[in-house]
């Protein structure tokens, strides 16, 4: 290995819990972490949420938050011989930004809104190169350009909601290389972003780091983003390093078991097994071997037809001047059927409109046209009370786990109340027996059924959410990035459920993500959606095989792993 | 941003309506008959009936109430029944007087409350926080009416370093002599609350990613707080202060009374003891005015120091 | 960006702070601020309203308007009880036929001041002529006036009501008519004929609201008269910001006027007639006056000499005064004095004597002996001492007598035939029937419930007078419920008979006990007559009491009908407040006024010693 | 079959609520402090404490007992004039006449008027009442007219907020509409306008008045977090199922917005206790069979310049009291409540 040019040694960061009063409960956020950046080369800090990746990042820079985060002594984070922790404030403010600067996930809140993007590049170009306003401003152009904004000259002046995410983020990074630094600290740069935006920015960073012979500490949850990026690997859980190496030895050799199970869990794209490794079962060591056999999916001609969409259109309506309205079609004549016992997948990119459908289709938002044929009955045009049968047979699951539970309901409370709306079981015991039992079937232990939300993890409040579904018996359950919040080993075992109760009940899903591997593992059809159209339907196999639309294919092509130099993703 | 306004302006009209139509009801309908008073100590019924006719009271309440509108349309109150003063000109003088104590005491009050919250914000959690803003919250649990029987006990009669009360001819006069403590006790008044409100705005923008960014940019600590903070905490503060105006307007009239300030508050104290009912409508109606006017303002001052809101 | 709009908001402010004052009247040019001369300096309680003599009815704009106006007669500075005197007029008027005819001869060469009303005069001036008087005394009558004090001579003059009410008909007042009642058959010959009798119309000729208006300035400022005084006094208006600032000046063109008045038989007007005797009249030349409407505000203003007469801090007379009434020593060692009378007042306690109260029985009304118990018991249990005592904070004087001192009909040696004695009381309502309840509160003794309402305005003055009559009430037993309403309110409840128990006070419009008398008499129920008290015993002595002059028989006919109202218990006569009149040491020749009259233009400024 | 299971208790978001707060130590003393308060009310109410305060037990204006006493002041001067007979004057006759001079004679010779204290613990008002009585009752008159003033407004402004936030639309535009015609007339106006609607009775009008007038903020807030709330998952979720509008406003929606409502109630009985000594100015407070802060102080107003600063010292004291640890008790409330600590 190369030069060191920060090293990071033993680094233990507790954080006290704070809620503005006297003693709290400290968690141990990083215990010992130990690592090196050599110069000129990126290294990727992976772990999923809790791991303590981000607050090793911050460290680095003395970033942590002030009242709350204290690095323990015996800590130590040497930058080219200097030692960072102790530095006075001043030192570390000439430090920041102008030798070791960082980009952050959130490139929206990230950037001061009220100032323009110009005045945000000229500040740091003025702090720590010392120019003057003329030339920082030509400077700034320059920067912009650099990093792929088109009309610098005009961009320069522009503010951050004027700018498309992607856009936002790369006026970030060019505020991280204005000055130059030997190392840049990307802390999970495009987490936020939609997935063709992912790619390029991934190849921005991944240029620049070239051109400029920087080193970078790459910070993700996404196992399959480092093989395209990172030279180095630290797998983190839990605040301690489980395995670190070159990438190549990583991917291909990986010794931990946690490490092995992150790059299992994820859905190949390549095949479709049975079920999909849990984190779990590495952990037992009792290390699944390939599950050979694979699930058939795609829908055959001939099949039930439970649900039939026809032209289903939302409109909204803008003031615009005095009198006239702009109308947002939010979706667009769309078309399609559901078969019975299948899974539709939805794909699309934010704004696309697959939420809409979702809504509109559970009557939770009014449509502005079209139908939605149930059983032969139009659900959009029934009235209140004739919708109320129909209202247990089509269900939906949220995107967010700590949104779409009432926080103020224990999760029996959450259970038996469609049962008590819908006159479901003979009577309050026989609905309680209901809710355990569908517990018991999600995977939720018994004495979960006095708890509130709050002391659910994610994945387990997506279960009870799934559960309130299932009280009602659901023919349709649309899931509407039912897995997306979730980490990715929490993610795999949530598809194992789902998949089991269809097997089981035979429901019918509309699966709505953005994540290409997940809908494809998941589908029998898929629909891809753009600008709140249907731009292509097919057999799920089919689409991403050969994929006729163009939007579609540009979809797919942003899939880690298909053009990048090292296979990742579904390494086999 | 002009269909903006308009429609804006549009809006105004129900709202005004409404408050012509609670304003007539309140005091028309069931308030006070100033015949009575304006007729002197020794009046007839006749006399009053008199009285009753030269003010248009005896007219139907429906032509009252299209009288009224009229003149909200027209902007011409008439004249106020107990001076015969023209309500317009009763408007525009005591107007003056109630600027020249509201704004420097809102001017310095803001200036001074927000450098105050700067600063526990910065420190937030410490002791001087702690102690301050309980500080803040003993000041702010005392009557107004103390703050000013106090103050001017102490500061004008007991140590003299200002005139007791009273309002002299010309503006410099006025804001340096006679606004002097009416503002010092505005402002000891408005510090505690405000210094608490704007740290609360500073506390939520000091949490915000965004001065996460600005530190790893390696800018200083107080251009950190006092250009990126202080831009972004501007905005609500900004906002708060001019949605108060109105309201100080008529609201100040404690001060005005013991200070013998002559401004619009102490005037409608006035107005209502002599139920002179021109008064009355034509306050309200400009304090509506001047509410809605100046919320609109907000939002446009909103627009110019938030460049994200758009105005539609 | 901020801050610019910020000075443009004090840049606003400081236009519209400028266009704060009314414009005073335009002549006035001259930079009357820097020769201003001597100064006084002096604070009002309460906003006046303007001075239009005709529109206003309140104490202050009475006594500015005093300062700017000439009336036909006035009253001797220091004589007392109240001297007429002529003033415009030269001499007092004849009264002949039978006292039905009142003839004046003016004053030559008096002017108005100047003013661009009179533009196209020589001096944009006009001298003041007996038509001036007629038109002037008309305009109390015309009903677009609405003036307060119409009733001076609403159905007094010949002839004058007629034109009244065609006015009330035609919607216009026509001033050019001919009223047999009010003539000026000379230039400077004012004649008046009355329909009956009046020894007394004298008072009205001397009242400062009736003076002499221009009538070409009163047309000029139509709606405005009230900001634009012209008069011929010794003050003209120079500056006034409404509700808050009067100033006074000189009238450059005063006529000549020396300081005479006959002093009575004590130190005091001794003293003030030797300084002030011959001196030429005004010699004060600027008036100051701010409105403050707290009283500690005032009392703080004039303890740092920011004012140099302070009328009256009643409240905190305590803070200056010993208990015996005299100033206190640190006071009176700085040189402060202290000018201490009783005002030309009366206040009292009425009671509505009448059955009803709109469609209700009213438990306190009527005349027979258990209604009469209750209200005498009442007026024994209601505690005037402590009013005087805690409320007044000892400045003010029981009154026994509906006529109050310095006014002509008053008797100081006369005795009251009730007193306070809540235990007789008592007994009294036992006696009567008026049995305790449960609750310890008495019923009416046809078994009903018992209440009565008591009525004040919303300041904090009357909540101490609530707080009396609770406790006195509660004291007999008898349950008071206390009402809230906006002076204006009352003011019609009072006349609509509908107050059952209520606090008042008359202050004279001019120094005759007539003035008082009739607050009882039965006819002026719905006006004056708050208690709307009817007796037939009263009412005939009254009626014959008012074709009388001022005598003997006149008071013995006023004592039997106090006698008379007593018996009634109509009222309780409480008390009239001392006036103590703060002086800074270099102010000379204060007297109160017998009447609501400036005294300014009697006064003197001396030097100023520093502190 | 829920009876085999083990009832575990779990700590709802009230109870976890509660353990911060527990852990405040500023939030426990304030509570502390309020309890304290609202025991003494309690007291009072109930006749146990202070239902004597209108009786004088003093001298007037007598000073507090560390002052040390006035001196006496010098006997009255005011020497009444004897009565007359109303028969003096002829033709006059007093119909009481005899009737009074028999209960004379029954009457025995006066009894001594009762010693008056020279000092009282806090000193005496103006009759000679005892201030440390007036500030107790004083205290329950104050906290009960906040309370239940914020009740009311809180009350009117949640119940208009749910409504408007919730559904949208006319009723938004309706309720909104109502909301700003109260906001744009001043204040001042408002609450004299409502005074003299309602006429003076006493301390229900002060409630009144304070209630009517001061539910707008509380409407605003409360609509903003409906609309928050009408479009987050868990209430679609409940839309989803089934539930009626109601059930979703007040079963679903209320629970998550209760502390704001909480919290608006506790600073609005606070700013109601403060705008009762501005209503008493006005001469629109509490009548004279009780006393409140905002009285006293009126009170007071004219007597600090006279050297009495004994009533104006303890109501601005209790009243300076309680509004601090009720306003860190409110911040405390509001800490703990914080939904981002969940």
């Amino acid at each position: 290995m190369t030069e060191s040019l920060l090293s990071v040694r033993n680094l233990k960061v507790d954080f006290r819990l704070n809620d503005g009063t006297v003693s709290q409960a400290v968690t141990h956020a990083v215990r010992g972490v130990s690592f090196d950046v050599p110069v000129d080369s990126t290294v990727a800090l992976v772990g999923e949420s809790g791991s303590g990746k981000s607050v090793t990042a911050l460290a680095v820079l003395g970033l942590l938050p002030k009242p709350n985060a204290r690095v323990l002594s015996g800590s130590s984070i040497v930058y080219r011989n200097r030692e960072l922790l102790g530095l006075t404030p001043r030192e570390l403010t000439a430090l920041r930004g102008a030798e070791i600067s960082m980009v952050f996930q959130e490139p929206m809140s990230s950037l001061n809104p009220v100032f323009s993007v110009g005045f945000q590049l000229i500040e740091v170009l003025k702090k720590h190169l010392g120019f003057d306003g003329k030339r920082a401003r030509a400077r700034a152009i320059e920067l912009l350009r650099e990093v792929g904004i088109p009309d610098p000259y005009i961009r320069v002046d522009a503010y951050p909601h004027q700018l498309s995410g992607g856009q936002q983020q790369r006026v970030m990074i060019a505020m991280a290389i204005a000055c130059e630094p030997r190392l840049l600290i990307a802390d999970e740069p495009t987490t936020a972003l939609d997935i063709s935006v992912q790619k390029q920015i991934l190849t921005l960073l991944y240029e620049l780091r070239q051109r400029r012979q920087m080193a970078m500490l790459f910070i993700t949850h996404d196992l399959g983003l480092v093989a395209e990026i990172a030279d180095q690997v630290v797998v983190m859980r839990d605040g301690e390093i489980r395995e670190q190496g070159a990438v190549t030895q990583i991917f291909s050799a990986p010794q931990d078991a946690y490490t092995k199970a992150l790059l299992a869990c994820r859905p190949p794209l390549n095949r479709r097994p049975l079920r999909l490794p849990v984190v779990e079962d590495f952990l037992r060591g009792a290390e699944p071997g390939i599950d050979t056999a694979e699930r058939r999916r795609g829908v055959r001609g001939g099949a039930e037809i439970i649900l039939e969409v026809n032209a289903l259109s939302k409109h909204f309506h803008f003031r615009e001047g005095l009198l006239r309205k702009r109308e947002f079609k939010a979706l667009a004549n769309a078309s399609f059927k559901l078969a019975k016992g299948k899974t539709l997948g939805v794909v699309g990119e934010s704004g696309c409109g697959k939420t809409t459908l979702a809504l509109t289709l559970m009557r939770l938002t009014p449509a502005s046209g079209g139908s939605a044929l149930f059983e032969g009955r139009d659900l959009l045009s029934l009235t209140p009370e004739q919708a109320m049968p129909y209202k247990r047979r089509i269900q939906i699951v949220f995107q967010n786990p700590y949104a779409s539970l009432n926080p103020r309901f224990t999760a029996g409370q959450i259970l038996m109340e469609p049962m008590r709306i819908h006159g479901i079981g003979a009577d309050e015991a026989a609905r309680v027996n209901i809710s355990l039992d569908l517990m018991r079937k999600v995977g939720l232990p018994q004495p979960a059924f006095f708890k509130y939300p709050h002391e659910f993890s994610g994945g387990q409040r997506q279960r009870i959410a799934i559960a309130r579904c299932l009280t009602m018996q659901p023919d349709v359950l649309i899931c509407d990035e039912a897995v997306s919040a979730l980490d990715h080993s929490v993610q795999a075992q949530l598809l194992n459920l789902l998949q089991d109760l269809q097997d089981e009940f035979g429901m019918s899903y509309i699966f709505i993500s953005h994540d290409l591997a997940v809908v494809k593992y998941m589908s029998d059809e898929v629909m891809v959606m753009k600008d709140g159209a249907i731009v292509e339907m097919n057999d799920a196999d089919a689409i991403y095989a050969n994929p006729k639309n163009s939007y579609t294919k540009q979809l797919l092509a942003s899939l880690p792993g298909q053009g990048a130099a090292v296979v990742g993703g579904a390494v086999s | 941003m002009t269909a903006y306004m308009i429609r804006r302006l549009l809006q105004f009209v129900p709202t005004l309506l409404g408050v012509v139509l609670l304003v007539f009801m309140l005091f028309n309908w069931i308030g006070g008959d100033p015949a009575y008073l304006l007729a002197g100590k020794m009046s007839n019924p006749e006399q009053i009936e008199n009285i009753r006719r030269q003010l248009g009271v005896d007219q139907p309440y429906y032509v009252q109430l299209w009288i009224f509108i009229t003149q909200v349309v027209t902007g011409d109150f008439g004249v106020s029944w107990a001076t015969n003063e023209k309500v317009s000109t009763i408007f525009a003088t005591r107007l003056g007087p109630s600027l020249t104590v509201l704004l420097p005491m809102l001017i310095v009050g803001t200036l001074l409350s927000m450098v105050m919250a700067l600063l526990v914000a910065y420190r937030r959690g410490s002791l001087t926080d702690r102690a301050i803003m309980i500080g803040c919250t003993v000041g702010q649990s005392i009557s107004i009416l103390v703050y000013i029987i106090v103050f001017q006990y102490v500061f004008a009669f007991q140590l003299g370093w200002f005139p007791v009360q009273g309002w002299g001819q010309d503006f410099v006069t006025n804001l340096i002599k006679f606004s002097a403590l009416p503002v010092l006790v505005g402002v000891a008044v408005s510090l505690a609350p405000d210094t608490r409100l704007y740290r609360t705005f500073f506390l939520d923008e000091i949490n915000q990613d965004y001065v996460r960014t600005a530190r790893a940019k390696g800018m200083s600590e107080s251009r950190v707080m006092g250009v990126h903070v202080l831009r972004n905490a501007a905005i609500p503060i900004v906002t708060h202060v001019m949605i108060q105006l109105p309201a100080l307007l008529a609201g100040a009239f404690l001060i005005e009374r013991f200070f013998s300030i002559p401004g619009i508050g102490r005037e409608v104290l006035l107005a209502v003891e002599r139920s002179d009912f021109p008064v009355i409508k034509a306050v309200t109606v400009y304090v509506a005015l001047a509410t809605l006017i100046f919320n609109l303002l907000a939002d446009i001052l909103y627009k110019a120091v938030d460049p994200r809101v758009q105005l539609k | 960006m901020t801050l610019v709009r910020v000075f443009t908001a004090i840049l606003l402010a400081a236009t519209l702070a400028a266009c704060g004052e009314r414009a005073s009247p335009p002549v006035v040019s001259d930079g009357a601020d820097s020769k201003a001369g001597k100064v006084l300096r002096l604070t009002f309680q309460v906003a006046e309203t303007g001075f239009d003599p005709v529109k206003v009815s309140d104490y202050y704009s009475g006594l500015v308007i005093s300062a700017i106006f000439d009336s036909l007669l006035t009253y001797d500075y220091l004589a007392r009880p109240a001297k007429l005197k002529p003033n415009i007029a030269t001499a007092l008027p004849r009264i002949t036929d039978d006292g039905k005819t009142y003839t004046l001869t003016l004053q030559q060469g008096v002017y108005f001041t100047p003013d661009p009303a009179f533009k196209g005069l020589p001096h944009n001036r006009r001298e003041l002529i007996a038509a001036d008087y007629v038109y002037s005394i008309k305009r109390f009558l015309d009903p677009k006036n609405r003036s307060p004090y119409a009733f001076l001579f609403e159905g007094k003059i010949v002839g004058l009501d007629k034109l009244a009410e065609a006015a009330k008909k035609s919607g216009r007042f026509d001033y050019d008519a001919v009223v047999a009642g009010l003539e000026a058959p000379d230039r400077y010959t004012l004649r008046i004929r009355l329909t009956e009798a009046d020894f007394n119309f004298s008072h009205v000729l001397a009242f400062s609201l009736v003076g002499a208006v221009a009538r070409e300035a009163i047309e000029a400022y139509g709606d405005d008269t009230n900001a634009h005084p012209v008069g011929t006094g010794p003050y003209r208006l120079q500056r006034y910001m409404p509700s808050s600032k009067i100033v006074l000046e000189k009238n450059p063109g005063v006529r000549d006027m020396f300081w005479h008045a006959e002093p009575g038989d004590n130190a005091a007007d001794l003293q003030i007639a030797t300084r002030m005797e011959g001196k030429k009249l005004p010699q004060i030349d600027r008036v100051e006056i701010s409105v403050m409407d707290e009283a500690q505000s005032r009392w703080l203003a004039f303890q740092r000499r920011e004012t140099d007469i302070e009328y009256q801090l009643e409240e905190l007379a305590p803070k200056f005064m010993t208990m015996d009434g005299k100033l206190k020593p640190e006071y009176a060692g700085q040189g402060i004095r202290m000018e201490r009378s009783v005002d030309a007042e009366i206040i009292y306690l009425f009671f509505n004597t009448q059955e009803k109260i709109g469609d209700k029985p009213n438990p306190l009304g009527g005349f027979t002996p258990e209604k009469i118990a209750l209200r005498r018991a009442v007026a024994m249990a209601y505690n005037i001492e402590d009013q005087i005592k805690i409320i007044r904070k000892g400045q003010a004087i029981r009154a026994y007598y509906p006529i109050p001192p310095g006014v002509a009909g008053h008797e100081p040696q006369y005795r009251n035939s009730i007193a306070y004695d809540p235990r007789l009381a008592n007994a009294l309502l036992d006696k009567f029937g008026y049995r305790r309840s449960a609750d310890g509160y008495r019923q009416q003794p046809d078994g009903k419930y018992l209440i009565l309402k008591y009525y004040s305005s919303p300041s904090e003055r009357d909540r101490q007078f609530d707080e009396l009559m609770k406790r006195s009430l509660d004291a007999i037993g008898v349950r008071v419920e206390i009402h809230k309403d906006r002076f204006a309110e009352l003011i019609k409840l009072a006349n609509q008979c509908r107050l059952m128990m209520k606090h008042a006070t008359w202050i004279a419009d001019y120094p005759d006990g007539d003035n008082f008398m009739q607050l009882l008499y039965g006819p002026n129920t719905g006006q004056t007559n708050s208690a709307c008290y009817r007796s037939s015993a009263f009412d005939a002595r009254y009626e014959k009491s008012r074709r009388m002059p001022d005598s003997a028989q006149r008071n013995q006919l006023y004592r039997e009908m106090t006698r008379q109202m007593e018996v009634d218990t109509a009222w309780l006569l409480t008390d009239s407040r001392y006036r103590n009149v703060l002086l800074q040491p270099y102010v000379i020749g204060y007297k109160k006024s017998a009447v609501n009259a400036a005294e300014w233009m009697y006064m003197d400024i001396g030097a100023k010693e520093p502190r | 079959m829920s009876a085999v299971m083990t009832h575990e208790t779990s700590p709802g978001l009230w109870a976890l609520a509660w353990r911060r707060l527990r852990r405040d130590r500023v939030g426990m003393v304030s509570l502390v402090v309020v309890c304290a308060y609202l025991v003494v009310v309690a007291a009072a109410a109930l006749g146990w404490i202070a239902a004597d305060w209108p009786r004088e037990v003093g001298v007037n204006y007598a000073p507090p007992g560390f002052a040390g006493a006035d001196a006496p002041p010098p006997q009255g001067s005011l020497t009444p004039l004897p009565t007359a007979a109303a028969a003096d004057e002829p033709g006059i006759v007093d119909p009481l006449a005899d009737v009074l001079a028999e209960l004379r004679k029954g009457l025995a010779a006066a009894p001594d008027a009762q010693a008056r204290a020279a000092t009282l613990p806090l000193g005496g008002d103006k009759w000679g009442r005892d201030v440390l009585k007036k500030v107790v009752k004083g205290t329950e008159t104050s906290l009960v007219v906040g309370m239940v003033a914020a009740l009311l407004a809180v009350l009117i402004g949640t119940v208009l907020g749910a409504y408007a936030g919730y559904y949208g639309g006319r009723m938004d535009d309706f309720l909104n509409w109502i909301y700003s015609v109260f906001t744009s007339i001043p204040y001042l106006l408002l609450v004299l306008a409502i005074a003299a609607v309602l006429n003076q009775k006493g301390t229900l009008t002060v409630i009144l008045i304070l209630g009517l007038t001061g539910w707008t903020g509380i409407f605003r807030l409360v609509r903003a977090e409906y609309l928050k709330h009408r479009t987050r998952e868990y209430v679609l979720a409940a839309d989803a199922i089934g539930t009626s509008n109601a059930q979703r406003m007040f079963a679903h929606i209320f629970p998550n917005v209760s502390h704001v409502v909480l919290v608006q109630l506790s600073l609005h009985v606070v700013l109601f206790i403060k705008s009762e000594v501005i209503l008493s100015f006005l001469g629109f407070g509490v009548g004279v069979e009780t006393v409140s802060w905002g009285s006293m102080l009126n009170e007071s107003q004219s007597e600090l310049i006279l050297g009495k600063w004994w009533q104006l010292a303890a109501a601005t004291t209790a009243m300076a009291v309680l509004v601090t640890a009720f306003s860190l008790f409110t911040d405390a409330l509001r800490d703990v409540l914080d939904p981002r600590l969940k």
